[in-house]
């Protein structure tokens, strides 16, 4: 194969550059519309398994742009990198052709597919961001492509929410700003270094290497909503359905949870953060968060929202494991990145179709959806049960390394943990799958007006990704497994140490 | 320079003047002849460029005189900078122009074929103001020019021909000129102390009253002219009762001048001390807060964007002020660049609202939202622009950001980082307040007007806003060209 | 003591009018006052460029002040006439919307 | 010596006195007057400071011209049927307050320029040498005409490009014919115009020529036959009309173009832009004083009659 050594600007560019085009194209060319998406997609998924491939075989690749004295924008394909690009390439095609089904007959559509492939090329430069610099950059850029998909609807609820959203992640952004100016001026260097850059600045001034510390974590906290930055998440669910699943599963809340991975592990080391005692308070917060967020989740009527509380738990589970600072951990937090990403993505996709299909918006409009739409609720189903921690799902497979982790780590009340916030994952996920297999249909709803058979455009989607968390769960061994995967990450970024 | 015939230093300046000549004779040739006009001058930019690029600083000693006695051209990074961006942002207002002035008649206003043929030549003349402050290395010639502009400026101000334009147009006029006044009195003081007129001749001069009158006179006559809080009161007015192009040309370009000459003259020192400076950081400030509120509580779209120009102005001078005197050597680079970006971003961002009050019918923010017409693209150039103005990442206005901060931030001087994440919140909260009005769509009675495809009179406000945004990337080139014959000079 | 010459004098006469202008400006609220005080502004900064013109007596001026002079006369009429043609047209739109 | 010298205080003292009584006078008239009067006094001094161009550039542009504009502006402001007191519109009313800061600090900027005026070196050296030695090679023998045309006229010819910039802005603003005619001479007047027209222009002529060697120049030329144009303008004797238009842009720009081009047309072979060859350089400053004097005749006469004659469509047309 032909060495490409723009091979990571390419990926970028497919998306970053069919974004202009796609908002240029005029409102009726729905087909043509269609057709650049989805080969957009399908070419993006092309070139990331060459480049994995590539990768795999020990092409590294690295480009720099200089912008300011010393100062470069930075593309990489390390194996962190690649693990998140995959991630996201992948449920971007799935979720392209989900929303082209959900918004078949919508408005603006030429705004809503411009903006969501925005919204990708942001995530992939996240991603592939070899410095805090180029992350700050495509961390912005993540911020006001969503702006437009979330208050896609136009309504003053809508626009409400997106005010909210916008207050929340460009405050965020500014103190990430700070943050990474901070970092420059201590540290000279922006660069993600496996070990980290912080070594001496910490060894002379550890108060400020603290202060940056945090002020980097609560910056891309906002993002990763931990609590109390989580305020946005469960408001910003006015958002089409297709914007959620991809906000929840890749997009937002991901790009904060990956940016806490990268501070941790490459730009202060894990040692130096374990050192610097910082890694404690993180630890709490990332507890707080899941048990906060799951008790939140148990009183939410509305499906979205209760999807939106587990997500506040859910990818702190990430944080946690960062913060354990272990090996074990570490894969457990890598792992369920994806993991969370691909169940997620599954619920609200199927969500989306509850409320197409039926009309289905509330928990308490579920009973008997599962005979209306036994495929959506199937993979519903089966998500749900991931997400509880049931083997041998996805799910268990992260939890289980979390839990390793945590005794691993010395702190053995994580089990504790875990097995709590499952418990409260099965208290709000179980009743919902109760309703919708064991209880009948009310009348009323069963002849409700709003019932129209959904495409399949609509209903594949969701039953495929439902497939991936069945795969991933059971062939966790496998060779090129998402978790094998994270073996290799963290073999690095431990030096070893497994 | 002799080798090169004419030098195109002052083909800088007299090409757009043959250009106004050209277009006041025949004026239904007037855009024709306008853009053929910058094209040509943008080309002899072009080839100075390829001299500074090669010899560093040039200077044409106009009749062959030399300073002190005759006048000299100049033209170094700095100056090639601002001459490109000058071109650029030309170009792109005049292509506006041919749609914004397309109609008949407007009303209780000019008609639109009276304003298409005087455009132009306001607009070369004003070409040719501005080139000739950027190349200009003596101080009466300075002033001069400053009221080539001045009337130049006026004139595009008051194109519209509305009560409310002339009224602001007036006003502005009287600003304008006792700030060149001010300017005249003390090039007076430095003639008085210096006995002579170049900007070189201010660098040995040693520190006294007179030289400290002067100082402190052309400081104010030019905060009068670039709209520094709190003599920015003619500013708002005049730049919204504009008609487009006009408000573009205005806001982007001829605040610039001002600005221009006060780094000039910080640049051939000596600067009247650290108090002054930090004074001018503080006013700034002044201007960031102010404007920001203002731009908050703006009814209209227009006059939110000319808050807007005098909150960035204030940030300007936040920058010159970040790192003190000592650091001004360091500063202007990121002075100019925040000069560029809002330069860009500005002309961009009035075109499009242009264009949106030109397809909307009017400009009202609180009832933008119940238009069934959306000018789609329009808005979208007002976002990108915004993103600039913001400073959001990886827009030009971020590296100027980004600049500002750093310097300040390794001076110790985090007040001034303080100021500008102040400033920048404000500015989202203010340009929020317009996109909400973009994209609300539950109040709008008839049924909607989708976007339909390109106009081009969409093209130049889009075009700008993207360079606005995309320009960050070339940040490293830019800096290489400011950095051209070192002004300010050598890199600390 | 400084010498009281021909310069000083003048000299100090031209910032008193510059300095009387600037008041004019500042306090008058009628169009065509604050026009004139801006001429006198003018008028005031051009005797501070004469008076720095002027050496001891036995020379010759210096010619370069007063060509700028010249030039600033020049330059301050034109603005004068542009000042008033905006005057007159807002007159006759004002009084047009009034009635 | 020491009474020049009281001469030159009480003058100085009337100057500042006149400009203090232009801006306190309550009748727009008679601050006009005062005005011209103060110009007339601001000439004088200058004389007395051995400057003769400028003080007749002041006499015929600064006061002349200028009050001519101002006393015209006035006739139309009160033709349009405002009382004699309020002649000049009111903008916003400034409150007392603010004004006796305003003032407050005008006078307190002043002292201060003042003192650092007294403190500023009395001897400097300023460019006369520099101009006495490149004299012989200006082609002129009047040191002021040298520096306008020759070492500075890069800023005479940006000067004219201001007048030209002005009248396009008057012509932008204003339109249309003047439909109340300008107060017309009296026969009287008349006579006296037929006879003072050709006079002015003579006198005209011959301070263009008069220029290279002694005060005088295009400024002032063009200044005596705007004065001239105007008087024509007054009389009837010019009626501008729409078809004069072209022309009338025409001779508005010839100043501007000749002098740009010429410029540019010296410069190469070895010679930079503005840089005559010393041959020529006479010819050349005549011939550049000679067209830039018609345009600023024109142009200043423009600037007096103060807008485009064009035919509006409408009957009454809203100038």
């Amino acid at each position: 194969m032909i060495d490409m050594p723009l091979l990571p600007l390419i990926i970028l560019m497919t998306s970053l550059g069919a974004a202009p085009v796609l908002l240029a194209l005029p409102e009726r060319s729905a087909r043509l519309r269609t057709g650049l998406n989805l080969a957009v997609a399908a070419v993006k998924v092309a070139l990331v398994i060459w480049l994995a491939w590539k990768a795999a075989h020990g092409v590294v690749y690295d480009l720099r742009l200089s912008v300011l004295p010393g100062l470069d924008l930075h593309l990489q394909a390390d194996p962190l990198a690649l693990m998140f690009v995959a991630l996201s390439a992948v449920l971007w095609l799935v979720t392209t052709i989900y929303s082209v089904g959900y918004l078949e007959r919508g408005p603006h559509r030429a705004r809503f597919f411009g903006f969501f492939s925005l919204c990708v090329a942001a995530t992939v430069g996240i991603a592939m961001a070899g410095n805090l610099f180029t992350f700050l950059l495509f961390y912005e850029l993540l911020t006001l492509a969503t702006y437009p998909l979330v208050i896609h609807r136009g309504t003053a609820a809508a626009l409400r929410a997106g005010r909210i959203y916008l207050i929340y992640t460009l405050v965020g952004g500014l103190a990430l700003l700070l943050g990474t100016l901070a970092l420059w001026g201590l540290a000279g260097t922006t660069d993600f270094v496996p070990g980290g850059v912080m070594a001496e600045v910490a060894a002379e001034r550890p108060a400020a290497a603290q202060a940056l510390f945090v002020l980097l974590i609560a910056a891309l906290g906002v993002k990763a909503a931990l609590v109390p930055l989580h305020g946005w998440l469960p408001i910003a669910m006015v958002a089409p359905a297709p914007v959620s699943a991809l906000l929840h599963a890749v997009a937002v809340v991901k790009a904060g949870a990956f940016g806490i991975i990268r501070v941790v592990y490459e730009v202060f080391g894990i040692e130096l953060a374990q050192g610097l005692g910082v890694t404690g308070p993180l630890i709490a917060v990332a507890a707080v968060t899941i048990i906060y967020g799951s008790l939140r989740a148990l009183a939410q009527d509305d499906i979205k929202v209760r999807l939106a509380y587990s997500t506040v738990s859910q990818v702190s589970y990430i944080t946690l494991g960062v913060a354990l600072a272990g090996p074990v951990a570490a894969i457990g937090a890598l792992a369920h990145l994806i993991h969370q990403g691909v169940m997620k993505i599954t619920m609200f996709m199927a969500a989306g179709n509850l409320a197409e299909g039926l009309g289905v918006k509330k928990v308490s409009q579920m009973d008997g959806v599962g005979r209306a739409m036994p495929g959506t609720m199937a993979a519903f189903s089966l998500a749900a049960l991931a997400m509880i921690g049931l083997p041998p799902f996805a799910g268990f497979v992260s939890k289980w390394y979390l839990a390793q982790g945590g005794i691993a780590a010395g702190q053995d009340w994580v089990i504790a943990l875990l097995l709590g916030s499952s418990l409260l994952n099965a208290a709000y996920f179980l009743p919902l799958l109760h309703r919708a297999w064991f209880r009948d249909a009310t009348p009323e709803a069963a002849n409700a007006p709003a019932r129209r058979k959904i495409s399949l455009w609509l209903a594949a989607p969701p039953m495929v990704t439902a497939g991936f968390v069945l795969v991933i769960g059971v062939l966790a061994n496998a060779p090129f497994s998402p978790l094998e995967w994270t073996r290799f990450i963290v073999t690095r970024e431990f030096n070893g140490g497994l | 320079m002799t080798d090169v015939m004419p030098d195109p230093l002052t083909l800088a300046i007299l090409l757009p003047l043959f250009g106004a000549i050209a277009a006041f004779l025949l004026p239904r040739a007037a855009p024709a002849i306008g853009l053929g006009a910058v094209v040509a001058t943008a080309a002899a930019i072009a080839v100075l460029g390829h001299l500074v690029v090669q010899a560093g600083t040039i200077f044409v000693p106009l009749g062959g005189w030399g300073a002190p006695l005759g006048i000299e051209l100049r033209a170094d990074g700095l100056a090639l900078a601002m001459l490109g961006l000058t071109a650029l942002i030309a170009l792109g207002v005049g292509l506006g122009a041919l749609a914004a002035f397309a109609g008949e008649t407007e009303v209780g206003g000019q008609p639109m074929a009276r304003q298409r043929a005087f455009f132009w030549p306001l607009c070369l003349l004003l070409l040719t103001g501005m080139n000739g402050v950027y190349l200009s290395n003596d101080l009466f010639n300075l002033y001069v020019m400053l009221e080539v502009i001045s009337l130049a400026a006026v004139g595009l101000a008051v194109l519209g021909g509305t009560v409310a334009a002339l009224r602001a147009g007036l006003a502005y006029m009287y600003a304008s000129l006792l700030g060149a006044l001010m300017m005249l009195l003390g090039v007076g003081f430095v003639y008085l102390q210096t006995g002579r007129l170049d900007l070189a001749g201010l660098a040995g001069a040693p520190d006294s009253a007179a030289l400290s009158a002067a100082f402190g006179l052309m400081l104010v006559g030019l905060a009068l002219k670039t709209a520094l809080f709190p003599l920015h009161f003619w500013l708002p007015e005049a730049h919204a009762n504009a008609t487009a192009p006009a408000s573009a040309l205005l806001s982007a370009l001829v605040v610039k001048a001002g600005l221009y000459i006060l780094l000039r003259l910080a640049e051939a020192g000596p600067f009247p001390g650290e108090a002054i400076l930090t004074l001018m950081g503080v006013l700034g400030t002044g201007a960031v807060l102010w404007g920001g509120v203002q731009a908050l509580r703006a009814e209209r779209l227009k006059l939110l964007v000319a808050w807007s120009t005098v909150a960035q102005m204030g940030l300007i001078f936040v920058a010159l002020a970040r790192a003190g005197l000592e650091g001004l050597s360091d500063s202007w680079r990121a002075a100019a660049l925040l000069i560029l970006a809002h330069a860009v971003a500005k002309a961009g961002m009035f075109l499009a609202a242009g264009r949106i009050k030109d397809v909307i019918g009017h400009d009202r923010i609180s009832e933008l939202d119940r238009s069934a017409v959306r000018p789609a693209l329009a808005q979208l150039a007002f976002a990108l622009a915004a993103i600039s103005l913001i400073g959001l990442p990886p827009s030009l206005g971020f590296i100027g950001k980004w600049s500002l901060m750093e310097g300040a931030m390794m001076a110790g001087n985090w007040h001034w980082v303080a100021v500008t994440m102040a400033g920048t919140l404000l500015s989202v909260a203010y340009f929020t307040r317009a996109l909400t009005g973009f994209l609300r769509f539950d109040r709008v009675r008839a049924p909607l007007d989708e976007h339909r495809g390109w106009a081009l009179a969409d093209a130049p406000p889009v075009v700008l806003a993207g360079l606005a945004v995309g320009l960050g990337l070339a940040a490293g080139p830019i800096l290489a060209v400011l950095d051209l014959g070192t002004p300010f000079g050598a890199i600390p | 003591m400084i010498a009281l010459s021909q310069a000083t004098i003048y000299g100090l006469a031209g910032l008193a009018v510059f300095g009387l202008g600037l008041m004019g400006v500042l306090g008058a609220a009628e169009r065509l006052r604050r026009l004139i005080a801006l001429n006198l502004c003018a008028a005031g900064a051009g005797m501070v460029l004469i008076a720095a013109a002027w050496r001891s007596p036995p020379a010759v001026p210096d010619p370069v002040p007063h060509a700028l002079v010249i030039t600033g006369i020049v330059v301050m009429v034109s603005a004068t006439a542009v000042a008033l043609a905006l005057i007159r047209r807002l007159h006759s739109l004002e009084t047009d919307t009034d009635d | 010596m020491t009474v020049l010298l009281a001469f030159d205080l009480l003058l100085a003292a009337s100057i500042v006195g006149l400009a203090a009584a232009t801006l306190l006078m309550r009748d727009a008239f008679a601050m006009i007057v005062a005005f011209i009067v103060f110009g007339m006094l601001l000439a004088l001094g200058w004389a007395r400071l051995v400057a003769p161009d400028v003080a007749l550039a002041e006499v015929a542009i600064g006061a002349g011209l200028s009050g001519a504009l101002l006393l015209r502006t006035l006739a139309h402001l009160r033709g349009g049927g405002l009382s004699a007191q309020g002649g000049a519109s009111v903008s916003a009313p400034t409150n007392g307050a603010t004004q006796g800061i305003n003032a407050l600090l005008a006078g307190l900027a002043t002292c201060a320029l003042g003192l650092a005026y007294l403190g500023a070196p009395q001897n400097v050296p300023g460019l006369e040498a520099h101009v006495t030695d490149a004299m012989p090679e200006s082609g002129v023998t009047h040191p002021v005409t040298a520096v306008l045309l020759n070492f500075r006229a890069y800023d005479t010819l940006m000067e004219v490009v201001v007048l030209l910039a002005a009248v396009i802005v008057v012509w932008q603003v204003e339109r249309g014919l003047a439909e109340t005619p300008a107060p017309a001479l009296g026969t009287v007047y008349q006579g006296f115009a037929r006879v003072a027209l050709p006079v002015a222009v003579i006198a005209g002529g011959y301070l263009l020529w008069i220029g290279a060697e002694a005060p005088g120049g295009a400024f002032q030329a063009g200044a005596v036959l705007g004065a001239v144009a105007v008087l024509g303008l007054l009389s009837r004797h010019v009626r501008p009309a729409p078809a004069h238009r072209p022309l009338a842009r025409g001779t508005f720009v010839a100043g501007t173009a000749i002098f740009a081009l010429v410029a540019l047309g010296v410069s190469g072979a070895g010679r930079e832009t503005f840089e005559y060859p010393p041959a020529h350089a006479k010819t050349l400053i005549l011939l550049i004083e000679a067209m830039v004097t018609v345009s600023i005749a024109a142009t200043l006469a423009a600037l007096f009659h103060g807008r485009e004659p064009v035919t509006v469509a409408t009957g009454k047309e809203t100038t």
